[in-house]
Protein backbone atom coordinates (compact mmCIF):
# COMPACT_ATOMS: atom_id res chain seq x y z
CA UNK A 1 0.00 0.00 0.00
CA UNK A 2 1.19 3.56 -0.66
CA UNK A 3 0.43 6.65 1.15
CA UNK A 4 -0.92 9.62 -0.27
CA UNK A 5 -2.20 13.18 0.46
CA UNK A 6 -5.17 14.42 -0.92
CA UNK A 7 -6.26 18.32 -1.43
CA UNK A 8 -9.41 19.43 -2.32
CA UNK A 9 -9.87 23.07 -3.76
CA UNK A 10 -13.52 25.43 -4.32
CA UNK A 11 -16.99 23.18 -5.00
CA UNK A 12 -14.46 19.69 -4.36
CA UNK A 13 -13.13 21.39 -0.89
CA UNK A 14 -16.88 22.25 0.26
CA UNK A 15 -18.18 19.23 -1.00
CA UNK A 16 -15.21 16.85 0.70
CA UNK A 17 -16.12 19.03 3.69
CA UNK A 18 -12.43 19.10 4.32
CA UNK A 19 -8.81 20.53 2.84
CA UNK A 20 -6.70 17.90 2.86
CA UNK A 21 -7.38 13.70 3.14
CA UNK A 22 -4.09 11.01 4.00
CA UNK A 23 -5.42 8.04 2.32
CA UNK A 24 -3.24 4.24 1.94
CA UNK A 25 -4.05 3.19 -1.96
CA UNK A 26 -3.01 -0.01 -3.25
CA UNK A 27 0.75 0.46 -5.11
CA UNK A 28 -0.60 -0.07 -8.61
CA UNK A 29 -3.87 2.44 -8.19
CA UNK A 30 -4.59 4.20 -11.53
CA UNK A 31 -6.19 7.72 -11.54
CA UNK A 32 -9.25 6.28 -12.60
CA UNK A 33 -9.11 4.09 -9.77
CA UNK A 34 -8.58 6.31 -7.26
CA UNK A 35 -11.85 8.95 -9.03
CA UNK A 36 -13.84 5.52 -8.42
CA UNK A 37 -13.07 4.63 -4.67
CA UNK A 38 -13.58 8.43 -3.76
CA UNK A 39 -17.04 7.90 -5.89
CA UNK A 40 -17.49 4.63 -3.98
CA UNK A 41 -16.82 5.89 -0.17
CA UNK A 42 -17.58 9.37 -0.45
CA UNK A 43 -21.24 9.91 -2.15
CA UNK A 44 -21.12 13.83 -2.13
CA UNK A 45 -17.95 13.73 -4.25
CA UNK A 46 -19.58 11.35 -6.07
CA UNK A 47 -21.00 13.84 -8.99
CA UNK A 48 -18.06 16.14 -8.65
CA UNK A 49 -15.85 12.72 -10.25
CA UNK A 50 -17.25 13.54 -14.13
CA UNK A 51 -15.50 16.66 -14.42
CA UNK A 52 -12.82 16.77 -11.90
CA UNK A 53 -9.25 17.87 -12.77
CA UNK A 54 -6.62 15.72 -10.59
CA UNK A 55 -3.44 17.01 -10.32
CA UNK A 56 -0.19 14.27 -9.15
CA UNK A 57 2.84 16.67 -7.40
CA UNK A 58 1.68 19.82 -8.89
CA UNK A 59 1.22 18.59 -12.70
CA UNK A 60 -1.72 17.94 -14.15
CA UNK A 61 -2.65 13.72 -14.03
CA UNK A 62 -4.92 11.90 -16.31
CA UNK A 63 -7.19 8.69 -15.89
CA UNK A 64 -4.08 5.81 -17.33
CA UNK A 65 -1.83 7.59 -14.97
CA UNK A 66 -0.38 4.78 -11.63
CA UNK A 67 -0.29 7.08 -8.19
CA UNK A 68 3.04 6.82 -7.13
CA UNK A 69 3.83 6.45 -3.66
CA UNK A 70 3.70 10.06 -1.37
CA UNK A 71 2.11 11.47 -4.02
CA UNK A 72 0.75 14.62 -3.13
CA UNK A 73 -2.38 14.99 -5.19
CA UNK A 74 -4.97 18.08 -6.10
CA UNK A 75 -8.55 17.31 -6.94
CA UNK A 76 -10.46 20.71 -8.46
CA UNK A 77 -13.09 21.68 -10.89
CA UNK A 78 -11.86 24.11 -13.77
CA UNK A 79 -10.15 26.49 -13.01
CA UNK A 80 -11.62 30.41 -12.82
CA UNK A 81 -8.53 32.64 -11.90
CA UNK A 82 -7.96 35.89 -13.37
CA UNK B 1 21.23 36.85 -22.22
CA UNK B 2 17.52 35.36 -21.50
CA UNK B 3 18.63 34.19 -18.38
CA UNK B 4 19.41 37.91 -16.85
CA UNK B 5 15.45 38.48 -17.78
CA UNK B 6 13.36 39.12 -15.02
CA UNK B 7 10.34 36.88 -14.00
CA UNK B 8 8.16 37.80 -11.55
CA UNK B 9 5.40 35.22 -10.50
CA UNK B 10 3.51 35.62 -6.95
CA UNK B 11 -0.19 34.87 -5.47
CA UNK B 12 -0.40 37.70 -3.39
CA UNK B 13 -3.15 38.96 -0.73
CA UNK B 14 -1.77 42.49 -0.84
CA UNK B 15 -2.95 45.00 -3.55
CA UNK B 16 -0.99 44.83 -6.91
CA UNK B 17 1.42 47.66 -7.59
CA UNK B 18 1.72 48.49 -11.34
CA UNK B 19 4.17 51.04 -10.73
CA UNK B 20 6.31 48.72 -8.66
CA UNK B 21 5.67 45.73 -11.21
CA UNK B 22 6.18 47.73 -14.37
CA UNK B 23 9.50 49.07 -12.77
CA UNK B 24 10.72 45.51 -11.74
CA UNK B 25 10.93 44.16 -15.57
CA UNK B 26 12.05 47.03 -17.01
CA UNK B 27 15.78 46.52 -18.29
CA UNK B 28 17.60 49.53 -20.07
CA UNK B 29 16.90 48.05 -22.94
CA UNK B 30 13.65 48.09 -22.62
CA UNK B 31 11.41 50.38 -24.12
CA UNK B 32 7.72 49.03 -24.21
CA UNK B 33 5.49 47.78 -21.86
CA UNK B 34 2.11 45.16 -22.59
CA UNK B 35 0.03 45.02 -19.27
CA UNK B 36 -3.32 43.37 -19.02
CA UNK B 37 -5.08 43.92 -15.29
CA UNK B 38 -8.02 42.08 -14.57
CA UNK B 39 -11.01 43.74 -12.25
CA UNK B 40 -13.38 42.74 -10.15
CA UNK B 41 -16.67 43.50 -12.03
CA UNK B 42 -19.68 44.84 -9.45
CA UNK B 43 -22.12 44.84 -12.55
CA UNK B 44 -22.14 42.27 -15.05
CA UNK B 45 -24.54 42.24 -18.38
CA UNK B 46 -23.06 39.67 -20.68
CA UNK B 47 -24.93 36.22 -20.13
CA UNK B 48 -26.48 36.02 -16.99
CA UNK B 49 -26.37 39.65 -15.98
CA UNK B 50 -26.04 39.92 -12.47
CA UNK B 51 -24.14 41.85 -9.93
CA UNK B 52 -21.40 40.91 -7.66
CA UNK B 53 -20.67 41.87 -4.13
CA UNK B 54 -17.33 40.28 -3.66
CA UNK B 55 -14.98 38.04 -4.59
CA UNK B 56 -13.44 35.35 -3.23
CA UNK B 57 -10.33 33.84 -4.73
CA UNK B 58 -8.76 30.38 -3.44
CA UNK B 59 -5.42 29.47 -5.17
CA UNK B 60 -3.45 26.17 -4.76
CA UNK B 61 -0.49 28.10 -4.31
CA UNK B 62 2.79 26.00 -4.80
CA UNK B 63 0.96 24.83 -7.78
CA UNK B 64 -0.34 28.13 -8.99
CA UNK B 65 3.14 29.56 -8.78
CA UNK B 66 4.34 26.81 -10.57
CA UNK B 67 1.96 26.77 -13.75
CA UNK B 68 3.06 30.88 -13.63
CA UNK B 69 6.02 30.04 -14.48
CA UNK B 70 5.30 27.67 -17.00
CA UNK B 71 3.02 30.52 -18.57
CA UNK B 72 6.25 32.49 -18.65
CA UNK B 73 8.35 30.00 -20.30
CA UNK B 74 5.79 29.02 -22.87
CA UNK B 75 5.33 33.20 -23.58
CA UNK B 76 9.32 33.44 -23.88
CA UNK B 77 9.26 30.19 -26.20
CA UNK B 78 6.59 32.12 -28.96
CA UNK B 79 8.48 35.18 -28.54
CA UNK B 80 11.79 35.64 -28.45
CA UNK B 81 11.56 39.33 -27.93
CA UNK B 82 10.08 39.44 -24.16
CA UNK B 83 12.22 40.84 -22.02
CA UNK B 84 10.82 40.99 -18.66
CA UNK B 85 7.40 39.18 -17.30
CA UNK B 86 5.01 39.77 -14.45
CA UNK B 87 2.39 37.49 -13.50
CA UNK B 88 0.66 38.20 -10.17
CA UNK B 89 -2.80 36.98 -9.01
CA UNK B 90 -4.34 38.82 -5.66
CA UNK B 91 -6.84 36.16 -3.61
CA UNK B 92 -8.35 36.86 -1.10
CA UNK B 93 -11.97 39.11 -0.54
CA UNK B 94 -12.01 40.92 -3.38
CA UNK B 95 -14.42 44.03 -4.18
CA UNK B 96 -15.83 45.64 -7.54
CA UNK B 97 -13.32 47.46 -9.32
CA UNK B 98 -10.11 45.78 -7.33
CA UNK B 99 -7.13 44.76 -9.76
CA UNK B 100 -6.98 40.81 -9.19
CA UNK B 101 -4.92 39.62 -11.85
CA UNK B 102 -2.17 40.93 -13.65
CA UNK B 103 -0.16 39.87 -16.66
CA UNK B 104 2.79 42.55 -17.66
CA UNK B 105 5.43 41.65 -20.45
CA UNK B 106 8.41 44.26 -21.80
CA UNK B 107 10.43 44.41 -24.86
CA UNK B 108 12.79 46.83 -26.80
CA UNK B 109 9.95 47.59 -29.25
CA UNK B 110 6.11 47.68 -29.05
CA UNK B 111 5.63 45.89 -32.64
CA UNK B 112 7.94 42.52 -31.88
CA UNK B 113 4.56 40.79 -29.88
CA UNK B 114 4.51 41.92 -26.27
CA UNK B 115 0.58 42.68 -26.48
CA UNK B 116 0.36 39.37 -27.90
CA UNK B 117 2.28 38.00 -25.70
CA UNK B 118 0.21 39.41 -22.55
CA UNK B 119 -3.23 38.47 -24.01
CA UNK B 120 -1.73 35.24 -24.23
CA UNK B 121 -0.72 35.45 -21.15
CA UNK B 122 -3.76 36.03 -19.00
CA UNK B 123 -5.75 33.18 -21.43
CA UNK B 124 -3.23 30.72 -20.47
CA UNK B 125 -3.58 31.83 -17.08
CA UNK B 126 -7.18 31.23 -16.93
CA UNK B 127 -6.95 27.76 -18.48
CA UNK B 128 -3.86 26.32 -16.68
CA UNK B 129 -3.31 27.89 -13.07
CA UNK B 130 -5.24 26.62 -10.10
CA UNK B 131 -6.87 29.59 -9.21
CA UNK B 132 -10.92 29.62 -7.80
CA UNK B 133 -13.39 32.14 -7.73
CA UNK B 134 -16.59 32.47 -5.18
CA UNK B 135 -18.86 34.76 -6.52
CA UNK B 136 -21.33 36.74 -3.60
CA UNK B 137 -24.02 38.79 -4.89
CA UNK B 138 -27.52 39.97 -3.65
CA UNK B 139 -28.73 36.26 -4.97
CA UNK B 140 -26.55 34.33 -3.02
CA UNK B 141 -22.99 32.85 -3.50
CA UNK B 142 -22.24 30.90 -6.42
CA UNK B 143 -18.52 29.20 -7.54
CA UNK B 144 -17.38 30.61 -10.86
CA UNK B 145 -15.80 27.05 -12.87
CA UNK B 146 -13.75 27.08 -15.92
CA UNK B 147 -14.71 25.40 -19.31
CA UNK B 148 -10.52 24.31 -19.95
CA UNK B 149 -9.76 20.87 -19.17
CA UNK B 150 -6.13 20.80 -19.32
CA UNK B 151 -4.12 18.10 -21.48
CA UNK B 152 -1.42 16.11 -20.64
CA UNK B 153 1.83 18.10 -20.21
CA UNK B 154 0.04 20.69 -19.64
CA UNK C 1 -24.01 55.45 -21.55
CA UNK C 2 -20.54 56.57 -23.15
CA UNK C 3 -20.61 59.94 -22.27
CA UNK C 4 -19.85 58.70 -18.66
CA UNK C 5 -17.45 56.97 -19.36
CA UNK C 6 -14.20 58.53 -18.14
CA UNK C 7 -11.66 59.81 -21.02
CA UNK C 8 -7.91 61.13 -19.51
CA UNK C 9 -5.56 62.82 -21.53
CA UNK C 10 -3.07 64.69 -20.36
CA UNK C 11 0.90 66.00 -21.05
CA UNK C 12 2.55 66.21 -18.11
CA UNK C 13 6.01 66.72 -16.47
CA UNK C 14 5.53 64.75 -13.25
CA UNK C 15 5.62 60.62 -12.89
CA UNK C 16 2.88 58.57 -14.53
CA UNK C 17 1.29 56.85 -12.19
CA UNK C 18 -0.63 53.58 -13.46
CA UNK C 19 -2.29 52.47 -10.11
CA UNK C 20 -3.90 56.17 -10.44
CA UNK C 21 -4.86 56.14 -13.74
CA UNK C 22 -5.77 52.59 -13.93
CA UNK C 23 -8.21 53.15 -10.61
CA UNK C 24 -9.77 56.51 -12.88
CA UNK C 25 -10.87 54.13 -15.73
CA UNK C 26 -11.95 51.13 -13.86
CA UNK C 27 -15.68 51.47 -13.32
CA UNK C 28 -18.52 48.80 -11.71
CA UNK C 29 -18.94 47.46 -14.82
CA UNK C 30 -15.04 47.28 -15.58
CA UNK C 31 -13.15 43.42 -15.96
CA UNK C 32 -10.41 44.01 -18.01
CA UNK C 33 -7.47 46.65 -18.91
CA UNK C 34 -5.12 47.01 -21.60
CA UNK C 35 -2.29 49.29 -20.69
CA UNK C 36 0.62 50.10 -23.01
CA UNK C 37 3.53 51.89 -21.59
CA UNK C 38 6.63 53.14 -23.22
CA UNK C 39 9.70 53.41 -21.42
CA UNK C 40 12.90 55.60 -22.65
CA UNK C 41 15.39 52.79 -23.81
CA UNK C 42 18.86 53.50 -22.53
CA UNK C 43 20.38 51.00 -25.01
CA UNK C 44 18.98 50.52 -28.68
CA UNK C 45 19.99 47.29 -30.47
CA UNK C 46 17.66 47.59 -33.30
CA UNK C 47 18.74 49.23 -36.20
CA UNK C 48 21.40 51.63 -35.95
CA UNK C 49 22.46 50.59 -32.58
CA UNK C 50 23.47 53.62 -29.73
CA UNK C 51 23.03 54.43 -26.21
CA UNK C 52 21.16 57.16 -24.58
CA UNK C 53 21.52 58.94 -21.89
CA UNK C 54 18.58 60.76 -21.29
CA UNK C 55 15.44 61.81 -23.75
CA UNK C 56 14.50 65.28 -23.55
CA UNK C 57 10.53 65.54 -24.69
CA UNK C 58 9.13 68.92 -26.24
CA UNK C 59 4.89 69.09 -26.87
CA UNK C 60 2.80 71.63 -28.57
CA UNK C 61 0.34 71.27 -25.84
CA UNK C 62 -3.11 72.51 -26.57
CA UNK C 63 -2.62 71.07 -29.94
CA UNK C 64 -1.08 67.89 -28.39
CA UNK C 65 -4.17 67.09 -25.89
CA UNK C 66 -6.61 68.06 -28.63
CA UNK C 67 -5.14 65.23 -30.37
CA UNK C 68 -5.12 62.96 -27.78
CA UNK C 69 -8.95 63.50 -27.26
CA UNK C 70 -9.15 62.73 -31.20
CA UNK C 71 -7.02 59.59 -30.29
CA UNK C 72 -9.44 58.47 -27.89
CA UNK C 73 -12.48 59.18 -30.12
CA UNK C 74 -10.92 57.27 -32.44
CA UNK C 75 -10.86 54.24 -30.23
CA UNK C 76 -14.31 54.48 -28.91
CA UNK C 77 -15.97 54.55 -32.86
CA UNK C 78 -13.90 51.37 -33.79
CA UNK C 79 -14.67 49.36 -30.19
CA UNK C 80 -17.71 50.07 -28.75
CA UNK C 81 -16.81 47.74 -25.76
CA UNK C 82 -13.85 50.48 -24.48
CA UNK C 83 -15.66 51.76 -21.30
CA UNK C 84 -12.22 53.95 -19.99
CA UNK C 85 -9.28 55.97 -22.11
CA UNK C 86 -6.42 57.39 -20.37
CA UNK C 87 -3.35 58.29 -22.85
CA UNK C 88 -1.07 60.44 -20.53
CA UNK C 89 2.29 61.54 -22.07
CA UNK C 90 5.08 62.71 -20.25
CA UNK C 91 7.53 64.95 -21.14
CA UNK C 92 11.19 67.27 -20.36
CA UNK C 93 14.30 65.45 -19.77
CA UNK C 94 13.46 61.54 -19.06
CA UNK C 95 16.46 59.02 -18.44
CA UNK C 96 16.75 55.44 -19.28
CA UNK C 97 13.74 53.02 -17.50
CA UNK C 98 11.39 55.82 -17.17
CA UNK C 99 8.06 55.24 -18.37
CA UNK C 100 6.95 57.99 -20.50
CA UNK C 101 3.99 57.15 -21.96
CA UNK C 102 0.94 55.16 -21.10
CA UNK C 103 -2.32 54.04 -22.59
CA UNK C 104 -5.02 52.41 -21.30
CA UNK C 105 -8.64 51.12 -22.20
CA UNK C 106 -10.89 49.20 -20.03
CA UNK C 107 -14.06 46.67 -20.83
CA UNK C 108 -16.33 44.60 -19.20
CA UNK C 109 -14.52 41.64 -20.88
CA UNK C 110 -11.03 41.41 -22.20
CA UNK C 111 -12.19 39.67 -25.40
CA UNK C 112 -13.36 42.65 -26.93
CA UNK C 113 -10.97 44.41 -28.41
CA UNK C 114 -9.29 45.90 -25.11
CA UNK C 115 -5.56 44.91 -26.40
CA UNK C 116 -6.22 45.99 -30.15
CA UNK C 117 -7.47 49.50 -28.84
CA UNK C 118 -4.85 50.04 -26.62
CA UNK C 119 -2.33 49.05 -29.36
CA UNK C 120 -4.37 50.92 -31.73
CA UNK C 121 -4.35 54.10 -29.22
CA UNK C 122 -0.44 54.10 -29.14
CA UNK C 123 0.40 53.52 -32.67
CA UNK C 124 -1.88 56.73 -33.44
CA UNK C 125 -0.43 59.10 -30.48
CA UNK C 126 2.60 58.20 -32.49
CA UNK C 127 1.56 59.25 -35.83
CA UNK C 128 -0.60 62.38 -35.17
CA UNK C 129 -0.19 63.66 -31.28
CA UNK C 130 2.41 66.78 -31.58
CA UNK C 131 5.52 65.75 -29.29
CA UNK C 132 9.05 64.94 -29.93
CA UNK C 133 12.16 63.97 -28.21
CA UNK C 134 15.63 64.78 -29.08
CA UNK C 135 18.12 61.83 -27.90
CA UNK C 136 21.23 62.74 -25.84
CA UNK C 137 24.13 60.38 -26.01
CA UNK C 138 27.46 59.66 -25.93
CA UNK C 139 27.88 60.87 -29.39
CA UNK C 140 25.73 64.18 -29.20
CA UNK C 141 22.27 64.38 -29.38
CA UNK C 142 19.49 63.94 -32.32
CA UNK C 143 16.12 64.54 -33.10
CA UNK C 144 14.12 61.47 -33.44
CA UNK C 145 11.79 62.20 -36.45
CA UNK C 146 8.70 59.93 -37.22
CA UNK C 147 7.69 58.88 -40.62
CA UNK C 148 3.82 59.36 -40.67
CA UNK C 149 2.38 62.42 -42.89
CA UNK C 150 -1.03 63.25 -41.53
CA UNK C 151 -3.71 63.10 -43.87
CA UNK C 152 -6.51 65.81 -44.44
CA UNK C 153 -9.25 65.62 -41.58
CA UNK C 154 -6.15 63.97 -39.08
CA UNK D 1 -3.09 92.09 -44.92
CA UNK D 2 -3.72 89.49 -41.76
CA UNK D 3 -1.74 88.67 -38.91
CA UNK D 4 -1.19 85.48 -38.16
CA UNK D 5 1.27 83.87 -35.63
CA UNK D 6 3.70 80.67 -36.10
CA UNK D 7 5.06 78.61 -33.42
CA UNK D 8 7.80 76.24 -34.26
CA UNK D 9 8.77 73.03 -33.00
CA UNK D 10 11.91 70.46 -32.46
CA UNK D 11 13.90 70.78 -35.47
CA UNK D 12 11.70 73.76 -36.62
CA UNK D 13 12.42 75.79 -33.47
CA UNK D 14 16.39 75.26 -33.71
CA UNK D 15 16.53 76.50 -36.95
CA UNK D 16 13.85 79.26 -36.96
CA UNK D 17 15.94 80.04 -33.88
CA UNK D 18 12.88 81.41 -31.98
CA UNK D 19 9.87 79.41 -30.69
CA UNK D 20 7.21 81.99 -32.09
CA UNK D 21 6.90 84.86 -34.98
CA UNK D 22 4.11 87.13 -35.60
CA UNK D 23 3.48 87.78 -39.08
CA UNK D 24 1.69 90.08 -41.31
CA UNK D 25 0.78 87.65 -44.93
CA UNK D 26 -1.83 88.52 -47.97
CA UNK D 27 -5.56 87.62 -46.58
CA UNK D 28 -5.67 84.88 -49.70
CA UNK D 29 -1.89 82.84 -49.09
CA UNK D 30 -1.77 79.64 -49.42
CA UNK D 31 0.05 77.13 -46.93
CA UNK D 32 2.62 76.72 -49.81
CA UNK D 33 2.69 80.62 -50.18
CA UNK D 34 3.49 81.16 -46.35
CA UNK D 35 6.15 78.08 -46.87
CA UNK D 36 7.88 79.82 -50.08
CA UNK D 37 7.75 83.18 -48.08
CA UNK D 38 9.62 81.43 -45.45
CA UNK D 39 12.43 79.59 -47.78
CA UNK D 40 13.09 83.03 -48.84
CA UNK D 41 13.33 85.13 -46.01
CA UNK D 42 14.64 82.56 -43.55
CA UNK D 43 17.49 80.19 -45.49
CA UNK D 44 18.04 78.32 -42.34
CA UNK D 45 14.39 77.33 -42.84
CA UNK D 46 14.57 76.23 -46.67
CA UNK D 47 15.43 73.14 -46.28
CA UNK D 48 13.19 71.51 -43.61
CA UNK D 49 10.03 73.46 -46.00
CA UNK D 50 10.42 70.19 -47.76
CA UNK D 51 8.78 67.52 -45.23
CA UNK D 52 7.35 69.89 -42.58
CA UNK D 53 3.84 69.54 -41.22
CA UNK D 54 2.06 72.52 -40.95
CA UNK D 55 -1.22 73.06 -38.64
CA UNK D 56 -3.89 76.37 -38.66
CA UNK D 57 -5.41 76.57 -35.60
CA UNK D 58 -4.36 73.15 -34.45
CA UNK D 59 -5.17 71.32 -37.18
CA UNK D 60 -3.01 69.78 -39.90
CA UNK D 61 -3.03 71.80 -43.22
CA UNK D 62 -1.94 71.74 -46.35
CA UNK D 63 -0.69 73.08 -49.50
CA UNK D 64 -3.80 74.65 -50.80
CA UNK D 65 -5.65 75.56 -48.08
CA UNK D 66 -5.83 79.58 -47.36
CA UNK D 67 -4.40 80.88 -44.16
CA UNK D 68 -7.40 82.69 -42.06
CA UNK D 69 -7.08 86.07 -40.07
CA UNK D 70 -5.55 85.77 -36.67
CA UNK D 71 -4.50 82.11 -37.38
CA UNK D 72 -2.26 80.05 -35.26
CA UNK D 73 -0.07 77.97 -37.29
CA UNK D 74 2.58 75.87 -36.02
CA UNK D 75 5.76 74.80 -38.19
CA UNK D 76 7.19 70.94 -37.21
CA UNK D 77 8.41 67.47 -38.08
CA UNK D 78 7.20 64.86 -38.30
CA UNK D 79 5.96 63.77 -34.88
CA UNK D 80 8.17 61.28 -32.65
CA UNK D 81 5.87 61.06 -29.31
CA UNK D 82 5.52 58.04 -27.18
Amino acid sequence: MNKIRLLFFATLRERAGTKALDLEIPADMTVRGLKEKLAAEYPNLRESMKSVLITINREYAFDEAVIPPNAEMALFPPVSGG
Amino acid sequence: MSENFPTIFSITEDEIDLNDLLAKITLTSTGAAAIFAGMVRGETKRGDAHQTEYLEYEAYIPMAEAKMKQVADEIRARWESIEGIAIVQRIGKLYPKTPTVLIACTAAHRDTGVFEAARYGIDRLKEIVPIWKKEVGPNGEEWVEGEYIPKAGE
